[in-house]
């Protein structure tokens, strides 16, 4: 098993991650997909850990500071999804046009 | 050979179950799925030898935040939706994005084509413990302070109207 | 000490800033010190400014962004150093002008001292970045003075001015970087590109290039036909001072790029660029006069004849002569002075009578004598009348040129006449001819309006009979330029 | 003395900065007395010069310079810096116009202190004529060919203030405009002129330019492009045809200012001009010959014109224009000397006329001649003094203007057979014109009764600088022309290398010496008098047209006029016109008008319409393009992205669907994914 193995699995979470985050009317699908590209970016620290700087543990500490930021991410997003599903009554992005000026 | 097949059925299941989170039509079973995925990351860390980061993966993401999202996915989900397109009219141009970027990517990961494990792993708890309590105290802190704000932001946006 | 003078102003605008916005005095007073310090400290310089060397003096360098050599230099020498002093003068200048200010003072003030922290800094910058940086520093400030302070279409003029500007200097910044890309090893230094050793890097196929780029930037800013069509309205729709600093100090950082820069860096392009050169600095005076002929509008005719000022500072430039270089940085500072008097002295009319078309006056003259004295004395200096401060630097400009281009230069001389036209022709319908009863009430100028304007007028003569102060301020430095 | 003669241009300067300043604007103001001391000073800084180089105490030319200003030059490759000087240049000529002008200026200072009483500029004005006088002084005294040229236009300054000095009236603003306009067209030509010296000899220094000059390093057709500019400068201030159009117009000034330019200042300094650079035209025939025929066509149209004119100020205006031609004529025929003189002689005499004129203004109050008639017996000082300087100018025998226009009348012999019979013609008019005035004016009886009642004779302040110019007018010829005198003082200049030499290489220039001079001697055997016969003949014709005018105008009525009007009516219509050269002026203004408006309009409607709206239009077209590109590339599924909508006519187009986060995300995505594969795949 090479490093190499490891980057093109995260790499290709990332992509599935972007494309979700791309095309995914529900914007809790949008969530989903973020978690996928922060876990993608998880497994990369925790490769580059194993395999280039296996005497330390600084990839696993960024890896949990990572988690820490995505929990509250998706603590607070749902909740703002929660309060927008109430006024808006949907869930479908192309829906949310506030920012249209 | 055994880290081989580990690693390869860990590698199919994440990424298989990460396409269905992004193109499962049910949100239901997107957020099913995307547990699933989570936890074959929880998998590969521990194939990877990071014993305290797939503690945390499992309990954080595949028992934390997989949960919530399905929570979230029944409050809000609707019959109707089943029956709707999940995704939207720019999916190809979405792929194409994706494969170009994948171009660079995956040459980066060809950069370390043989970059091999120098040693084998050893447990990294003790070390994170006391990284956290020593010379990372103030990120820590910090990260803790976030999730309290985030803890805070969470109740004050979910509150419902008749409770302000 | 060169720090101290850019950088005053922007401790000035910090504390405008945190002054509550109801104290109209303190804010003014704040920004008085401000620019008074840098005046104060630019004129100290002249102390030790050493007019017998060419080389950069004051020098500061500090390394900036180490991974790109981006180094924080900056330096002056006989070229930069008069446009540094005018600038601080013609700042406290327009700050006197500025007291007319009565709405959204505070951020007034603040925008002011910006953007003068932006024009200081260019002239005393030496490292491209740096130089790049004020040089869009003073954009942004401008935008917002312009656009809301200005007149009727201050917006279209000022997002106008805006978006002409940036496209110019982002074409700049590209040959910016293909100079730093090119040079080995990678510098933004100015005095290092300028080196024989770093200079023979360049091939003169890359230096046309780079030249182009950084021609357009700075075509726009001076502004050199056929990029010129911001200057009116912009002018037209600023309020006063900001009429004065952009036509006092705006327009020069272009010239003064142009022989800093574009000369200094890339001397094959601009050799390349002569003949062209030459063609737009007549169509600048010719062609700009003419069209300060046909306005009514009397700030819209001297930005026209702003125009034709500078095609003489182009004109001077092209001729690449020593005389002509030193008559173009000469007339950049006198055209500072002239024009920046003939804007506050319209802005005095303007302010009385709120309108600025020359046929709606008449006679003015029997009723503001002070008024019209100091506008004939300015316009008469504005066209080159000997023993005011525009005669001497237009001939050297033409005198610079003529060897090299006679015909061009010939046909330039047309402009002078067609200056001398428009400006007789704006002080007979304003000044001269039967009095215009509705303006009875008109009262001559203000104590605080000729403190805005005197010092002008005085430099104005004092150039025009002894230029050998400013003069000698710059001939070792261009001799030395074009020593190369 | 003479080394403090740059006090005499610097006295007046500062004298007039100190009315113009000192003291309140009051009608009754005792200003103008500084002005008038600090001109009798000049007067006699001017004077004793000029007693110094008759008696040859003092070694004439005198020249001092100090530093100015220095420049950074290069000229035909030598670089070097070049230390302008300011410093006076005091030659024979000079201490000559120096003499005249300050004491015509005097003059019309004591006088204007009467005319000009109570008028509301009252201190202003002298104040202008100081700085006019200064500015005049300036451009005899300098050394300094740019200096000269900046009192050049320093005087084209003092003209326009003084021509309208009266601004709340029209027509003083028209002329004032007209005249300033007019010179400044011609100073055009100098200015080139200028540049074209400099760009050749590396100097301003009059010395210096000489000495190049001298040398014969000047290429002929050069020095002729130098001549022909240097006139058209000439032409513009000394109102030389075309360019002679603003000189009847200035008489909308106050008189005596009309006397100062006229006379002594602005239009003696076309004429002066060319003789501080005579050497030019020495250099190149074909400048010289080109100031002659100017000289003469502008003698000859000037003195047509006068003919017709009813108004008293305006025959004295083109009778101006024509004296001027005549100097100009003669120093393009080879008469330095008499064309000098003549200009010396034309400033007292043609003050004296002004002011003259003036004091009938003043008496009667119109300028039209129709309307006076008989004053001589209400005027009788004015009266008398009018008819000594109407004798000088018309060269009556014994009066100054018939020593310097005979000698003038010589020189063109010499030059040009054809020239001296127009140039006699127009003398025979000169002479008829000016006594039709005369008798209009003062002879046979009144035609205004009412006027004519209110006519009185004028205070002594304006009578004695009257009889003082009269004096001068009537003995001033006789002086200078004495022993030879003017010849000693105004000496001609010449060239060591003539014309056709001009080509040999400095070596051969000793070979070319002997030559030329053997040239010089004989045209100086030739600078004789008239053939006596000639002489007589046209003082004869002299004496017949002023009988002549006498028969046509001593009546009430002038049956006699009329009816030569009435049988040559196309000819008077275009002597009234001024020969049609004010109208083409005219036109030429309101096509430049026309040309200006015009370019205006190019520079709303193309150029900028090209360069801003063109680049908000570009903007439009490349995104439409990528549009294009879009639809094809990312599947028709992708439609219709984004409206149409333009912001601010600069095009700036909005790619977007407005609001759709995701779109946005997309363009990051798609930035992100581009950036990210030129890096990683380099």
């Amino acid at each position: 098993m090479t490093l190499a193995h490891y980057l093109t699995v995260a790499s290709l979470l990332f992509l599935i991650g972007v494309f979700g985050a791309l095309t995914r009317r529900n914007i809790i699908g949008i969530l989903m997909s973020i978690e996928l590209m922060f876990n993608a970016a998880n497994i990369n620290l925790a490769a580059f850990e194993r395999f280039l700087h296996p005497e330390g543990v600084a990839g696993a500490t960024l890896a949990l500071f990572i988690m820490t930021v995505a929990a509250a991410e998706v603590v607070v997003g749902l909740a703002l999804l929660l309060a927008i599903y109430r006024n808006t009554d949907t869930a479908y992005v192309e829906d949310y046009n506030l920012l249209k000026g | 050979m055994i880290e081989h097949i580990v690693f390869y059925s860990l590698s199919t299941v994440v990424l298989v179950a990460a396409v269905c989170v992004v193109t499962m039509r049910n949100t239901v079973h997107s957020s099913l799925f995307l547990g699933l995925s989570l936890a074959g990351v929880a998998g590969l860390f521990a194939a990877l030898g990071a014993d305290f980061l797939f503690a945390a993966q499992v309990m954080v993401y595949v028992s934390g935040i997989a949960v919530l999202i399905m929570f979230s996915v029944m409050l809000l989900g609707r019959a109707s939706d089943l029956h709707l397109r999940q995704v939207n009219e720019q999916w190809m141009a979405a792929v194409l994005i994706c494969t170009v970027s994948s171009a660079g990517l995956l040459k980066i990961a060809r950069a370390y084509c043989g970059t091999l494990a120098p040693s084998a792993p050893t447990p990294d708890t003790r070390a994170i413990g006391r990284l956290f309590m020593g010379e990372w105290l103030l990120p820590f802190e910090l990260a803790s302070l976030v999730l309290t704000a985030a803890l805070l932001g969470a109740v004050f946006f979910s509150r419902s109207e008749a409770s302000r | 000490m060169l720090s101290l003078i850019v950088w005053s102003p922007l401790v000035g605008a910090l504390i405008v800033l945190m002054t509550p916005k109801e104290k109209v005095r303190a804010i003014q007073t704040v920004s008085f010190v401000a620019a008074g310090v840098a005046l104060a400290a630019s004129l100290t310089l002249l102390l030790n400014f050493d007019r017998g060397s060419a080389a950069m003096q004051f020098v500061e360098r500090w390394m900036w962004i180490p991974s790109l050599n981006v180094q924080y230099l900056l330096g002056i020498d006989g070229l930069s150093y008069p446009l540094v002093l005018l600038t601080a003068f013609m700042s406290v200048i327009a700050l006197v002008g500025s007291l007319g200010i009565k709405e959204r003072v505070k951020e007034y003030f603040f925008w002011f001292l910006l953007l003068e922290v932006g024009m200081l800094g260019v002239f005393a910058a030496l490292d491209l970045v740096l130089f790049y940086v004020f040089w869009e520093l003073t954009l942004v400030p401008m935008y917002f003075l312009i656009g809301v302070w200005g007149g009727p279409k201050k917006e279209f003029a000022a997002i106008k001015f805006f978006l002409y500007t940036l496209s110019g200097s982002v074409f700049m910044l590209l040959s910016i970087l293909a100079l730093y890309f090119k040079s080995a090893p990678h510098t933004f230094d100015m005095l290092e590109l300028m080196k024989p050793g770093v200079q023979s890097l360049f091939d003169p196929r890359f230096q046309i290039l780079a030249f182009l780029g950084l021609y357009f930037g700075m075509a726009i800013k001076i502004p050199a036909f056929p990029f010129h069509t911001w200057l009116p309205l912009a002018h037209v729709e600023a309020p006063t001072p900001i009429s004065v600093i952009l036509a006092a100090v705006l327009l020069k950082m272009g010239v003064y790029g142009l022989l800093r820069i574009a000369y200094g860096i890339t001397p094959l392009g601009f050799a390349w660029f002569l003949p062209a050169l030459i063609v737009i600095a007549v169509i600048n005076i010719v062609y700009g006069a003419l069209c300060a002929m046909a306005q009514t509008d009397m700030k819209k005719m001297v930005a026209y004849s702003s125009v034709n000022h500078m095609g003489y500072c182009l004109l001077g430039i092209a001729g690449m002569s020593a005389t002509g270089f030193s008559g173009a940085a000469f007339q950049m500072v006198n055209h500072g002075i002239i024009t920046g008097a003939l804007f506050l002295l319209v802005g005095v009319i303007y302010d009385r009578a709120h309108t600025r078309d020359v046929s709606a006056f008449g006679g003015l003259a029997l009723k503001l004598p002070v008024y019209s004295g100091l506008m004939a004395m300015t316009c008469f200096a504005s066209l080159g009348l000997p023993g005011l401060a525009g005669f001497i630097s237009e001939f050297m400009c033409f005198l610079g040129a003529f060897s090299a281009w006679p015909w061009p230069t010939a046909i330039s001389v047309v402009g002078i006449i067609a200056t001398a036209a428009f400006f007789l022709r704006m002080m007979q319908k304003v000044f001269l001819g039967a009095f215009n009863e509705k303006w009875a009430g008109m009262e001559d100028m203000t104590a605080r309006e000729l403190i805005s304007v005197m010092p002008l007028a005085v430099v104005t003569v004092w150039f025009g009979i002894a230029p050998k102060w400013p003069l000698d301020l710059m001939n070792k430095t261009i001799e030395h330029m074009l020593g190369k | 003395m003479i080394e403090h003669a740059y006090l005499i241009p610097l006295i007046p300067f500062f004298a007039s900065f100190i009315m113009l300043f000192g003291g309140k604007e009051d009608p009754h103001s005792n200003m103008p007395w500084v002005g008038i001391a600090a001109m009798g000073v000049c007067l006699a800084l001017s004077v004793s010069v000029f007693w110094g180089a008759v008696t040859g105490t003092v070694a004439l030319p005198y020249e001092h310079n100090w530093h100015w200003f220095s420049i950074a030059a290069s000229i035909a490759g030598r670089s070097f810096v070049y230390d302008m000087p300011v410093g006076v240049l005091i030659d024979g000529p000079a201490a000559v116009t120096l003499v005249a002008v300050t004491l015509v200026s005097l003059m019309v200072q004591v006088y204007s202190v009467a005319y000009m009483h109570g008028d509301v500029r009252f201190k202003r004005y002298f104040a202008f004529v100081s700085f006019f006088t200064a500015a005049m002084l300036g451009l005899v005294a300098s050394s300094n060919l740019l200096v000269t040229f900046a009192c050049w236009e320093l005087m084209g300054l003092c003209s326009y203030l003084l021509i309208g000095f009266w601004f709340e009236r029209e027509g003083p603003c028209e002329a004032q405009k007209k005249a300033f306009m007019t010179t400044k067209l011609g100073d055009s030509g100098l200015y080139l002129a200028l540049l074209l010296i400099f760009a050749k000899v590396g100097s301003f220094q009059l010395s210096q330019i000489y000495q190049f000059f001298d040398k014969g390093l000047m290429p002929a057709t050069i020095a002729t492009v130098i001549g022909i500019g240097i006139l058209a400068g000439a032409a513009g201030k000394s109102a030389q045809a075309p360019l002679f159009i603003w000189l009847p117009d200035a008489m909308e000034g106050p008189t005596p200012g009309s006397a100062l330019i006229h006379a002594a200042t602005m239009v003696a300094a076309g004429i002066l001009l060319v003789s501080k650079t005579y050497f030019v035209f020495l250099a190149s025939p074909t400048a010289m010959e080109s100031a002659a025929w100017m000289g003469l066509i502008t003698a000859f149209l000037a003195a047509s014109m006068a003919l017709v004119s009813y108004d008293i100020k305006r025959v004295l205006a083109f009778s101006t224009v024509s004296q001027l031609g005549f100097m100009m004529c003669a120093l393009g025929a080879g008469g330095f000397t008499s064309g000098l003189f003549h200009m010396t002689t034309h400033a007292f005499f043609k003050a004296l006329l002004f002011l003259g004129a003036g004091s009938v203004i003043h008496s009667v109050h119109t300028n039209d001649m129709r309307q006076m008639g008989g004053l001589s017996k209400k005027m009788p000082l004015t009266f008398l003094t009018m008819l000594i300087a109407v004798l000088a100018i018309a060269g009556v025998p014994g009066l100054s203007g018939y020593y310097s226009k005979d000698m003038i009348l010589a020189d063109v012999w010499n030059h040009d057979h054809l020239m001296f019979w127009i140039l006699l013609c127009t003398a025979l008019m000169t002479a008829f014109y000016m006594f039709r005035l005369f008798f209009l004016t003062f002879w046979g009886d009144d035609r205004d009764h009412e006027k004519f009642h209110h006519a009185h004779e004028s205070p002594a302040l304006i009578t004695g600088p009257l009889v003082v110019l009269a004096v001068l007018s009537a003995f001033a010829g006789a002086g200078l022309n004495h022993d030879g005198l003017v010849h000693k003082l105004i000496p001609k200049p010449t060239i060591s290398v003539m014309p056709g030499a001009a080509v040999a290489a400095p070596a051969h220039a000793s070979e070319a010496k002997p030559e030329a001079s053997a040239h010089q001697a004989s045209t100086e055997h030739h600078d004789g008098h008239l053939p006596a016969w000639l002489h007589m003949t046209a003082i004869v014709l002299v004496l017949g047209s002023i009988t002549l005018a006498f028969l046509m105008y001593r009546g009430p009525t002038y049956a006699a006029a009329d009816a030569i009007k009435a049988n040559l009516g196309p000819v008077f219509t275009l002597l009234d016109r001024r020969w049609y050269v004010d109208d083409f002026f005219y036109a030429l203004v309101t096509v430049s008008d026309k040309v200006a408006a015009l370019a205006f309009w190019i520079d709303a409607n193309v150029v900028d319409r090209v360069f801003v709206d063109g680049w908000g239009l570009l903007m439009r077209i490349f995104a439409q393009i990528s549009d294009a590109f879009d639809n094809l590339f990312v599947d028709s599924a992708v439609d219709g992205v984004g409206g149409l909508g333009n912001d601010l006519g600069v095009g700036l187009r909005s790619l977007v669907r407005e609001g759709q986060v995701q779109e946005y995300l997309m363009y990051a995505a798609i930035a992100f994914s581009l950036a990210a594969t030129l890096i990683l795949t380099r």
